[in-house]
């Protein structure tokens, strides 16, 4: 047993840290959040450049040996802690493992070289979880899509993808006549794509509402090689693995500006923090945080993983970690004060950010009903994958 | 034990419902925000001064109601019903004028409260301070005695519609004595040497404001009472706000309650699978019994009241029975909502609810300042301070 | 409106304190509680000489003008302080109450005045929670009966009942061919019923298990006027209203003991009272029971009630009470340190007081369900009474 | 991050695990309850003890297996999931005889640690007293230097098995500096000044008892250590319980989980309609949740403790986890039972299980000691007390 991070870990770490300082202060990030409609292309290729990007890259993407998603989720604190505004975990954690270990045309891996060196943006559309005649399992988004002379063409709406109109790209599943999964690279330019910004509480997650209209794609900008939905689940998880990364740096930076705040704060004479009420809301928030990293950190560490606790061990601590970042996060503004109330005090920021995770492909009441049919399947659950 | 209304006050509740259905306007059905919102709570401020329905609990001599108690909720409860907004000067009205007309001169009262009434000034409130909070007795703001007239310095926050008004009671510091060393005065806001900066709240408002004190003038004649018995007075004054200022929030609340069952209805029959969930579920029983609870503990706050009696620890009951229900509440509408609570749209009012409610439980004594008091009465040992 | 009780109230509360307090003082309950399975006929009929069984009797039975469930409630507060082993609230809640409204056959009269007097104890059966088909309402336990030659055969079990084993009657509801109500009056010790006590937890309400073999009751000892049912149903509202107050008074005697032991009580030279954290549990505490009071109070004391309305009302402030006092206890024995944990410590007795409570005829589950069914009715539970 | 066991504990299991499938009675799957308990977890201490496998942590030349952390995991691991009884030693094994070994004498060792291992002389331990619990320092109970021994006078309580012991290790004052003040002795029970009475606990059971010393005799060979050292070696003894007490802890309540799954099937079986309510599967789902976590932190714990690494905070958070999750867990068993959870019968053992886990939040340092510790460790001002 162990538990350290390894020399190369902790390097990594160190690397990604210090660029954060230098590139995403606070009030940089304030700034793109209130100025830039929360992204910053110039930042983005600053984090590109150094090569975070393709951490989990595979193949001949590869950059780093022995990297997995728990060196993801190591890093993507620090990503969440600076609230860093761009879609970190979606490329590094998913859309980058996942191109990289398919077969790509010339000009699939010229784009993602493009996504890996911060030049071209791209989001996707993800499965999330719903309830399936009483079955809570992750269901594809449904859009309407024909195919003809080769080309499908691809019809429908789908509203709050993040990023969306800061992206180049955005890669949409959908299910072909054969019942089996394939991914269209839409280039958000074309003919028929419309895309509308929606104002998000969640500055650092930019969010927009995507509209297809007949939209034709050519085979050659469909990815549908066998075993694609498999591993599009197999990089889900490392992308949940990521933004649960998030969540915990996001809530132990919190936790360090309370206890900060309530050192400095005097009340009736000595700090706000030595009243017993304030110590103990804190001891509680470190609990909190201390047991989701505990528990995030072991399932990502353990072997002999199957597949059904795999998803029952991500949904679990999912479950945990979303409601506790905004349980911290209330508590913070509690302790903060009228302050805490105020824009200016920077808590709220990553309240909201809370918020986006909180509801984000997962909402919690689904959750909550996934565990319970884990725990005590019933007859029509039993056997089920949870995820297809 | 009767939580029926006396004949006096269902006499009063006819009379009022008659103007109202006469004069309210209907096309306030839509609701608006930001400026316009102000402008608004403005207008029925002189809308109901007009009518004389603008101070239910001031005295009639002074342009009052002289409303009892009874009366008073029955007058916040045809309001409610009718989703009329607050008035603007709600400030100046509900809580200063009582305080001045118990304290003032008669040359203050003469002077001001006309003027407070028909909206003609708007009054805020200068209490709290950067360092004065929970710790209001902590503040700093320096009132130097120069013969004719005080002179201000110091800075005041949250101070709700600064931006909007030219009158403020202010609390200051006229001699080192923490308790007895503090002044109750009227400053007029607009002078050289006040500042407002407007300070954008957690939903991105802006009725908040620090204001600034850099040599302002407070002429001797609006010092309020004795001075250095600021303190005796601002404790009056904020206890004015309890049994009335609860019943409203209660029933605000219970329309509240309406609307997320409204949302609840409305999120099954779209096919929204996890409103069903046990999670859910829970939650919206759990609000049901936070606005009953309420209602059942704002009446018997309202009841002691109403029959002269000491209400005790109620209203700091009634205080966190409704800032941790209301905040219960509005998360329960959010969850509702999933994904789409976060961005703007059809339903986005229930995220700005619930962002300005994480307030409630800071303001107007925290929720742990409301535990210390409740222990106090209990004979444990008195404690400051927490959150 | 009027916050206050009437002199008469006041009155009748000093009385019956007065009482408990040379009857029942703390020591007495231990040992009727540790030594006599939790009941005194000695001390039952103390009761009962002072008129307080009759409390809420009508008719000709009535000693008070007046008198309502509010007062009972009032009255059984002071009963749940003093963890009085005896039924009061279904004696006096319901039992009396029921019998002196229906007509009586003169056998049935001297029952009636027995157990006002304290000489005859009954127990009775009642409707509890149940889901049948998906809807939450009250239902009757099932018996099997039959009716011959104007003898009803009674054959089933019951358990947990209240006070059976000390019992000389035991009221059992049974629904007749016509699929009315009727009540069989059973003496409990006639042949073919077999009494069996269930050592319970609550110490100050022993429970037994009743069974009927082939029990014949012959037409004297039925009731079955028309209305029996509706009437059964509105004092069952005032037994819940009576047992209300006890939970309430219960809860109020542990905060009191445990305020007074805080204060005692020295830790690192201080009072443990005076540490913020005990503080604000006390406070909490406090603002709970009051929450309740309020609550019940107001129900309890509105005009224009309708009938589904009351039911809500009933079970909703049942629900909250249930949870506080349980909770009161358990942060009380928190409060008290190691001392909590030991039986010579006397919160236990409230603690297991308020588990009988929780559980008895409501399960808090179905009291949720019930009042979510009341907020949001489906099709099948709309238009349901909610307790036939 | 590594959660797997080294090799050299998996070698461990196979050899632990053939000794028990030998040894372990079959018949002890019938569960005993007061005597009958006490009496087999002596004699399982002794079947142990004579096979070599008594005691884990201890070096090899003391008669102990001189297992690692992990190694000791697995020896844990083992024995619940045969659900084999503690032995009755454990206190003394557990906790004090590392204290022993680390500051006795070698005469101490030589003569108390082999009677302890095979179970000669039974160890309970003396720290708290009426007034020093969550205050261990405040203790009273008085020794007096009478030249070739120390008389002892007062009194100890919460003494787990005082009743079935002959030797206890107990702290006493003898100086007055609150914490250099306080030494470390072995006292014999078995002595006319010793008196122990039992004290009933909450679920009526008398393992606990109240240890009163009247002029008791301590000969001065029986001091632990250096005198007035008693403190830093009490602090060492508590903090040899934390690592793997908290796994053991940990696998009962994983153990627990899976029966209440199964009361849970049972009870849907039986038709029991709020089994299905929003209530209790959400209580199950934060049952699930509270035994990954508490798992997931011990295994942190242990593998810190492993590579000799400071584990901070870490035990007060297993504290926590364990302590408020268990009363959860145990909990929800009663609203699944209902009623029936309430009388005596085939379920009974759940209540038993809750009432006795309403202790896990007081004993060995309170919920609110623990988040004092926490609190200071994140630099904020140090607090005692509070429950």
């Amino acid at each position: 047993m162990e538990y350290r991070y390894s020399e190369q870990q902790v390097m990594l770490k160190k690397a990604l840290n210090s660029l954060l300082k230098k590139e995403m202060p606070f009030e940089t990030f304030v700034e793109i959040a209130e100025t830039k409609d929360g992204f910053s292309k110039d930042k983005w290729k600053k984090l590109a450049d150094n090569g975070w990007l393709a951490i989990l890259a595979q193949g001949e993407f590869q950059t780093l040996e022995e990297v997995n998603s728990l060196d993801l989720m190591y890093l993507s604190e620090s990503i969440g802690g600076a609230l860093f505004p761009g879609p970190f975990s979606l490329t590094a954690g998913m859309i980058v493992p996942l191109l990289s270990q398919l077969t790509l045309s010339e000009k699939q891996n010229e784009l993602l070289l493009d996504i890996i060196a911060g030049e071209k943006l791209a989001t996707a559309i993800l499965p999330s979880l719903t309830d399936q005649g009483g079955t809570v399992k992750f269901n594809w988004p449904e859009l309407i899509n024909s195919n003809e002379e080769g080309k499908v063409t691809l019809t429908g709406s789908y509203s709050q993808l993040q990023f969306l109109q800061n992206s180049d790209v955005v890669f949409i599943p959908f299910t072909n006549n054969e019942d089996q999964l394939s991914v269209a690279i839409v280039n958000t330019s074309v003919n028929g794509v419309k895309i509308t910004s929606q104002k998000s509480v969640d500055l650092s997650k930019p969010q927009g509402l995507l509209e297809l209209q007949n939209v034709k794609i050519g085979q050659e900008d469909i990815l549908s090689e066998k075993g694609l939905e498999n591993l599009f689940y197999a990089t889900l998880l490392t992308y949940f693995t990521s933004i649960s990364g998030e969540i915990i740096g996001g809530a132990d930076e919190v936790l360090a500006r309370t206890v900060n705040y309530v050192t400095e704060r005097k009340q009736f004479g000595v700090a706000v923090g030595s009243f017993q009420a304030v110590k103990h809301m804190i001891a509680e928030m470190k609990v909190e945080i201390e047991k989701a990293r505990s528990y995030s950190i072991y399932i990502n560490s353990i072997d002999g993983k199957t597949d059904k606790a795999t998803w029952l061990n991500i949904i679990s601590s999912r479950y945990f970690n979303t409601n506790m970042y905004k349980k911290i996060c209330e508590d913070s503004i509690q302790l903060h004060g009228g302050m805490g109330f105020t824009w200016e005090e920077s808590i709220h920021f990553w309240y909201k950010a809370s918020m986006f995770q909180l509801y984000h492909l997962t909402h919690p009441a689904l959750m909550e009903a996934y565990i319970q049919q884990s725990l005590l399947p019933t007859a029509e659950s039993k056997d089920l994958q949870y995820h297809n | 034990m009767n939580f029926t209304y006396s004949q006096e006050a269902e006499e009063f509740r006819g009379s009022f419902r008659s103007w109202l259905e006469e004069h309210f306007p209907q096309e306030w059905n839509r609701e608006v925000t930001g400026e316009e919102w102000v402008q608004r709570r403005k207008q029925w401020g002189e809308m109901l001064a007009e009518g004389g329905w603008v101070a239910p609990s001031w005295p009639e001599e002074y342009g009052g109601l002289g409303l009892s108690i009874e009366q008073q909720l029955v007058y916040i409860e045809e309001l409610v019903s009718i989703n009329a907004p607050e008035v603007l000067n709600s400030n100046g009205i509900g809580i200063f004028a009582l305080t001045l007309i118990k304290y003032g001169t008669e040359e203050q009262k003469k002077h001001y409260l006309p003027r407070m009434l028909k909206h003609e000034d708007i009054w805020c409130q200068g209490f709290s301070e950067p360092n004065a909070g929970s710790d209001l007795a902590g503040l700093q703001t320096k009132a130097e005695d120069k013969g004719d007239y005080f002179l201000l310095n110091g800075q005041k926050v949250w101070t709700s519609y600064a931006p909007y008004s030219n009158k403020c009671y202010v609390l200051v510091r006229t001699a080192d004595s923490r308790y007895k060393g503090i002044s109750l005065m009227i400053l007029d806001m607009e002078q050289k040497g006040v500042t407002v900066r407007p300070i954008k709240n957690i939903a991105g408002e802006t009725e908040l404001a620090e204001v600034f004190m850099d040599d302002a003038i407070v002429p001797k004649a609006d010092v309020v009472g004795e001075l250095n018995n600021g303190w005796e007075m601002a404790n009056f004054a904020l206890s004015n706000e309890r049994g009335i200022h609860f019943a409203q929030r209660s029933l605000k609340m219970q329309q509240e309650f309406q609307q997320l069952l409204s949302l609840f209805t409305e999120q099954i029959d779209l096919g929204k699978a996890y409103v069903k969930g046990s999670k859910l579920q829970t939650q919206l029983v759990q609000s049901y019994l936070s606005c009953e609870i309420l209602k059942s503990v704002c009446l018997r706050n309202i009841a002691l009241i109403s029959q002269g009696d000491d209400t005790g620890v109620l209203p700091a009951i009634a205080k966190l029975t409704w800032s941790e229900g209301h905040q219960d509440l509005l998360n329960t509408s959010l969850e509702l909502l999933g994904e789409e609570s976060l961005v703007k749209g059809k339903h986005e009012v229930w995220m700005e609810k619930f962002l300005l409610s994480r307030a409630e439980t800071i303001y107007a004594g925290t929720t742990q300042v409301q535990k210390n008091i409740i222990a106090k009465s209990l004979g444990l040992p008195s404690s400051k301070g927490g959150r």
